[in-house]
């Protein structure tokens, strides 16, 4: 037997970025199970052309810079499925997958790939959608009317105001804030299932692959914000619970805030990052020209990482020439 | 009181949703330039606030006086300029007498501090958001302090938008300028319309 | 002097510069606001660049006699005095030829008195400069504007169609602009980065 | 959690503890091994230490001669001494199996060796409570204290050992059991016990073999398979691969992996997860390192504490991006140390 060389640690190890991929792509794949149980294939269908269109976005960019295919690991899957979770279930086929390509063809590979986007992509690609097509991004179709929807076509169903918007208005929505736990009221497709996105989020911190520091920190930061300055006239729990059960606030706490790229390297930064990021996602409630802020605030949260990562990190590079001319 | 807390509004205001900066895309040239060189960021920042605060009281001086004539929007920018070039040459001629090497050591930065699109569009948001003389003066602070951030955040950004995991032609501006534009795409979620 | 061909061929590779290898919006990120601001449609990229190129030749021919003698402290505040004071003749001729223009365009015309690209060609580049090249520049300069302005103009009309009825205002906003002048930087300096590699090559075959 | 540092790693001892330690039959033209002079005089330090180089004992710990580490033990007195029964690597079982199989040699030896150097206290070190049990067992008054499975065990014990302020001294289980063999019955150190693992080999066994076997015996006995690509001595983690397989034994071998693919990491740029900087137990921060390496200048005096890396490459392990930290890390110390950084113009 030929016996060959090889380098040092020599033990199969099993956290592995494509691992840390792979148990955040089934923890997103178990909240499309809700959907698809209630609502028919088209979460499927929609999930699968946007991961198609990623795949081709990543293939395309590596036959431009001619460098091998498979370098990639699944992140652009996990941006493409975040992107898909985001959206209504009644938006047309082409509104994901155009946002999965600008997350991906815009956001991520001109920063290069995976470990150096300074934004993370998936927020961008919905910032993108929300910015350009409102009106698809908010028009929920009624849940609880039962009608079906069709699995490519685009579905022109009825359209209810989600909580979020009423919320908006200054308005209290009609649906009780306990059974919102079930989820079945107007929302994105992802979010609406919050036992099942909290349920996810306790697998991905179990597992080592999320912090949990920076969801629970940004849960309380928007829990602080909406008891201090609550937007409808109740007692502060009810607007508290209203406020972190609405929108995707719990959804991108747990999916696109924990993104270990975007996220500051040391424990008390990412403290202050989740903080940070929660109070900019209710300011951008109160104050945005849309219902749902939580992509911009993420993408401003991201732009302050560094100055966090400096300010804890305590690498004092403010004096010196940081980039020279 | 209440003078001295219009002020503080307006100032974040000027600093969150009417941010000419991002929201405008007002004067990136000077924010790039400011945070090529993080040692004179702060004192960059500082002559923009101040030069905008003249401007701004400036600009409104000058539109009550040419509230009249039918050539006002033609006069009223050149007029605006020419009040800010004076006061660049009067502060430079303060700066240039002064006892301790200030003006050596910031004087290069003098210039494009005080002529850039920003400090000129002071008038303009003047009117556009009808803001009185005490709340002028506040925006022009908060324009500063926009200034002073969104140079922070790219002197901190710039060192990792140049890593050869970019592709070649990506490396250096192109990627700053996309920097800019899904960091104003943000902004632009806060605003939702044009500014001006 | 040196003879007309190495002049002539000089003045061509200053234009060509100007244009397009070292444009000074997308390689020196000078000027970005009128092209992110006012490029929405073919009119306003049309009037703007009319407007730039009666501003700056003017402006760059004032400076390439006088800048000399003006010590550069105050030079900077000459420039912007003498950009307001050359700005009435522009404003009226761009007026001229397209009547009620400076109305519509409002900020953006009146702030492309004080344009970083026009401040630095006619405080840096126009005082060093003999005539012949500082017209080049000019010239150069305001024909790269253009091509950037209507380029960002065609793009943006492209996605306007493609956008919901809410949302074209946003396409308008200066971030979409941005967005699209971070690619044409970069469709600039690939271009830069393979002719540099070319000439690099061919010094070695042929050295 | 911040203080434990270290990383956890999943244990693959069981498969090779089950067995007893098997003897490696010596060839038969080896003259049975000579035995030491009977002792003259009393029983004291000076003999034993002097029986310890007879015997010509080498602590399989860290490698030394046994009687030099007894003479600087002297010299420097530490107050306790701790046998180190208790393997860091995944898949070494050999100081645990001594310690099962003969405690009260190594707890009288350890005595011996506590006499040579003075020292008041004398411990044993084991893994894991569970182990604690079954060593309570077999003798009840052994008094333990627990290293932990969190690798690198070694050096959190020393580290908790120096903040309980014990000034102590580390020795070798089979280091011991011979001391005690050299003192009592003079004989010399003639065999090690060494575990043999990996998916490469049929049985996983531990075998005590004579010094010098070559290892392709050692595999053989245990049933190496033909797809073996790789066999590594020492540890998993640190270890060497050999290349040619009559490689002798030596007494600081603790174990022989053999496998039939040498795993592949496929490198991706770091994601800043901050695993490498929990698990170095130096209090070195290896993605700083790493990042400041890749900057165009690396400034030495941002590599900080470079040189106190112990290459236990616990972080290369910990790292889900393949990076080699510890080779970085070496680099950064190499070029802190060589100083051709001093280019002040």
């Amino acid at each position: 037997m030929t016996l060959l060389n090889a380098k040092a640690p020599y033990l199969k190890k099993e956290a592995s970025v494509s691992s840390m991929m792979r148990d955040t792509l089934i923890a997103l794949a178990f909240l499309l199970i809700l959907p698809v149980v209630r609502y028919g294939v088209r979460p499927l269908v929609m999930a699968g052309m946007t991961l198609l269109v990623c795949a081709l976005c990543e293939i395309a960019w590596s036959l431009l810079q001619s460098r091998s295919i498979n370098a990639s690991d699944c992140s652009s899957m996990v941006t493409g499925l975040v992107i898909v979770l985001l959206m209504p279930l009644n938006a047309p086929m082409w509104l994901p997958c155009a946002a999965a390509a600008f997350a991906i063809l815009v956001a991520k590979k001109p920063f290069g790939s995976t470990g150096h986007t300074p934004f993370n992509p998936a927020a961008a690609g919905v910032a993108f959608a929300t910015l350009l097509w409102p009106q698809q991004m908010f028009a929920y179709f009624n849940p609880s009317a039962h009608e079906a929807l069709p699995a490519f076509a685009d579905c022109n169903v009825g359209t209810v105001p989600s909580p979020a918007a009423v919320l908006k208005n200054g308005l209290k929505p009609d649906i009780l804030p306990m059974d919102m736990l079930w989820g079945v009221f107007a929302g994105p497709v992802g979010t609406t299932g919050i036992l099942v996105v909290c349920a996810c989020g306790l697998y991905l911190f179990l597992k080592r692959t999320a912090n949990w520091e920076i969801t629970a920190c940004c849960l309380l930061g928007a829990a602080l914000m909406a008891a201090l300055w609550p937007r409808i006239a109740c007692i502060p729990l009810t607007s508290v619970k209203y406020e972190l059960m609405s929108g995707s606030l719990l959804f991108c706490a747990v999916f696109m805030l924990t993104d270990p790229v975007t996220s500051p390297r040391t424990w008390l930064g990412r403290v202050i990052y989740g903080f940070f990021a929660g109070v900019l996602i209710m300011l951008f409630r109160r104050y945005g020209a849309y219902e749902q802020g939580a992509a911009f605030a993420i993408l401003i949260a991201n732009a302050a990482v560094p100055h966090i990562n400096s300010l804890v990190c305590g690498d004092r590079r403010w004096g010196e020439e940081l980039y020279e001319e | 009181m209440t003078t001295f807390a219009q002020m503080m509004i307006t100032a974040l205001l000027a600093v969150t949703t009417e941010n000419i900066l991002f929201a405008g895309g007002v004067g990136f040239s000077h924010v790039l330039r400011a945070a090529r060189r993080p040692k004179t960021l702060g004192v960059y920042s500082l002559f923009v606030a101040l030069f905008s605060l003249f401007s701004a009281v400036g600009g409104s001086w000058i539109s009550a006086k040419l509230a009249g004539s039918v050539f006002r929007p033609v006069l009223f920018p050149s007029a605006a300029a020419f009040c800010a070039a004076l006061a660049y040459i009067l502060v430079a001629l303060l700066l240039k007498f002064l006892p301790f090497p200030f003006y050596k050591q910031y004087g290069q930065v003098l210039a494009p501090a005080a002529i850039n699109t920003v400090v000129l569009s002071m008038p303009f948001a003047v009117n556009r958001f009808s803001l009185s003389p005490a709340s002028a003066v506040g925006y022009a602070l908060g324009t500063g302090i926009a200034f002073y951030l969104a140079a922070g955040f790219f002197a901190r950004a710039m060192p990792e938008l140049k890593n050869d995991a970019m592709p070649k032609a990506f490396r250096g501006l192109p990627a700053t300028l996309l920097y800019i534009g899904i960091l104003s795409m943000a902004f632009a979620g806060l605003v939702g319309t044009k500014l001006f | 002097m040196r003879n007309k061909g190495v002049l002539l061929r000089e003045t061509g590779t200053i234009f060509l510069n100007g244009v397009f290898y070292k444009n000074p919006v997308l390689v020196g990120a000078l000027g970005m606001f009128p092209v992110v601001f006012a490029g929405d449609d073919l009119k306003n990229a049309a009037e703007l660049s009319l407007l730039y190129f009666f501003l700056s030749v003017p402006l760059s021919f004032f400076f390439c006699l006088v800048g000399e003698m003006v010590p550069a402290w105050i030079r900077p505040g000459l420039v912007l005095a003498s950009s307001a004071i050359f700005y009435l003749p522009a404003a009226w001729l761009t007026d001229k030829i397209e009547p009620g223009s400076i109305a519509s365009l409002g900020m953006a015309a009146s702030l492309m008195i004080c344009n970083s690209m026009m401040i630095s060609r006619a405080n840096e580049y126009a005082p060093t400069h003999i005539g012949l090249a500082v017209a080049a520049d000019a010239l150069g300069c305001s024909a790269g504007f253009m091509l950037v302005i209507t380029l960002t103009v065609l793009i943006r009309s492209f996605w306007k169609t493609c956008t919901d009825p809410a949302g074209t205002v946003s396409v308008s906003l200066p971030f979409f602009g941005f967005l699209i002048l971070g690619f044409l930087a970069a469709l600039v300096q690939g271009i830069n980065e393979k002719r540099s590699q070319k000439a690099g090559k061919k010094k070695v075959t042929r050295g | 959690m911040i203080l434990r540092h270290g990383i956890k790693l999943d244990q693959q001892k069981t498969a090779s503890l089950r067995h007893k330690i098997k003897d490696l039959p010596a060839p038969e033209e080896t003259e049975p091994p000579k035995r030491l002079p009977p002792r003259k005089g009393e029983l004291n330090a000076a003999a034993i230490i002097a029986a310890a180089q007879g015997a010509g004992i080498v602590d399989e710990f860290d490698g030394v001669p046994l009687f030099q580490k007894l003479k600087r033990l002297r010299r420097l007195k530490p107050n306790m001494i701790v046998a180190c029964c208790f393997d860091e690597d995944p898949c070494t079982t050999s100081a645990m199996a001594t310690l099962r199989e003969n405690t009260n040699a190594i707890i009288s030896g350890l005595v011996l060796a506590a006499q040579a150097c003075g020292a008041k206290e004398n411990k044993i070190a084991v893994a894991t409570r569970r182990e604690a049990k079954i060593i309570h067992k077999i003798n009840s008054q052994a008094d333990l204290i627990f290293a932990g499975e969190r690798y690198p065990a070694r050096l959190l014990l020393k580290k908790k050992l120096f903040s309980s302020g014990k000034n102590a001294a580390y020795i070798g289980a089979q280091a011991c059991a011979a001391l005690l063999a050299a003192v009592d019955d003079g004989d010399l150190q003639t065999s090690a016990v060494v575990t043999v693992a990996g998916d490469g080999v049929e049985h996983w066994r531990n075998v005590r073999a004579r010094i010098g076997t070559p290892l392709k015996d050692l595999l053989e006995f245990c049933g190496v398979s033909e797809k073996t690509t790789l066999v590594v001595t020492g540890s998993s983690i640190t270890g060497k691969a050999v290349t040619d397989l009559n490689e002798p034994v030596s007494a600081a071998t603790r174990c022989v992996i053999a496998l039939k693919k040498a795993p592949k990491y496929r490198e991706y740029p770091c994601i800043g997860c901050q695993r490498c900087a929990h698990a170095c137990p130096r209090g070195i921060v290896p993605w700083k390192v790493h990042q400041e390496l890749l900057s165009a200048e690396p400034d030495p005096l941002r590599l900080t504490n470079v040189q106190k890396c112990i290459r236990c490459s616990a972080c290369s392990v910990a790292c889900p991006s393949g990076i080699d930290l510890t080779g970085a890390v070496q680099k950064a110390a190499h070029l802190k140390k060589s100083g051709d950084f001093l280019d002040i113009t």
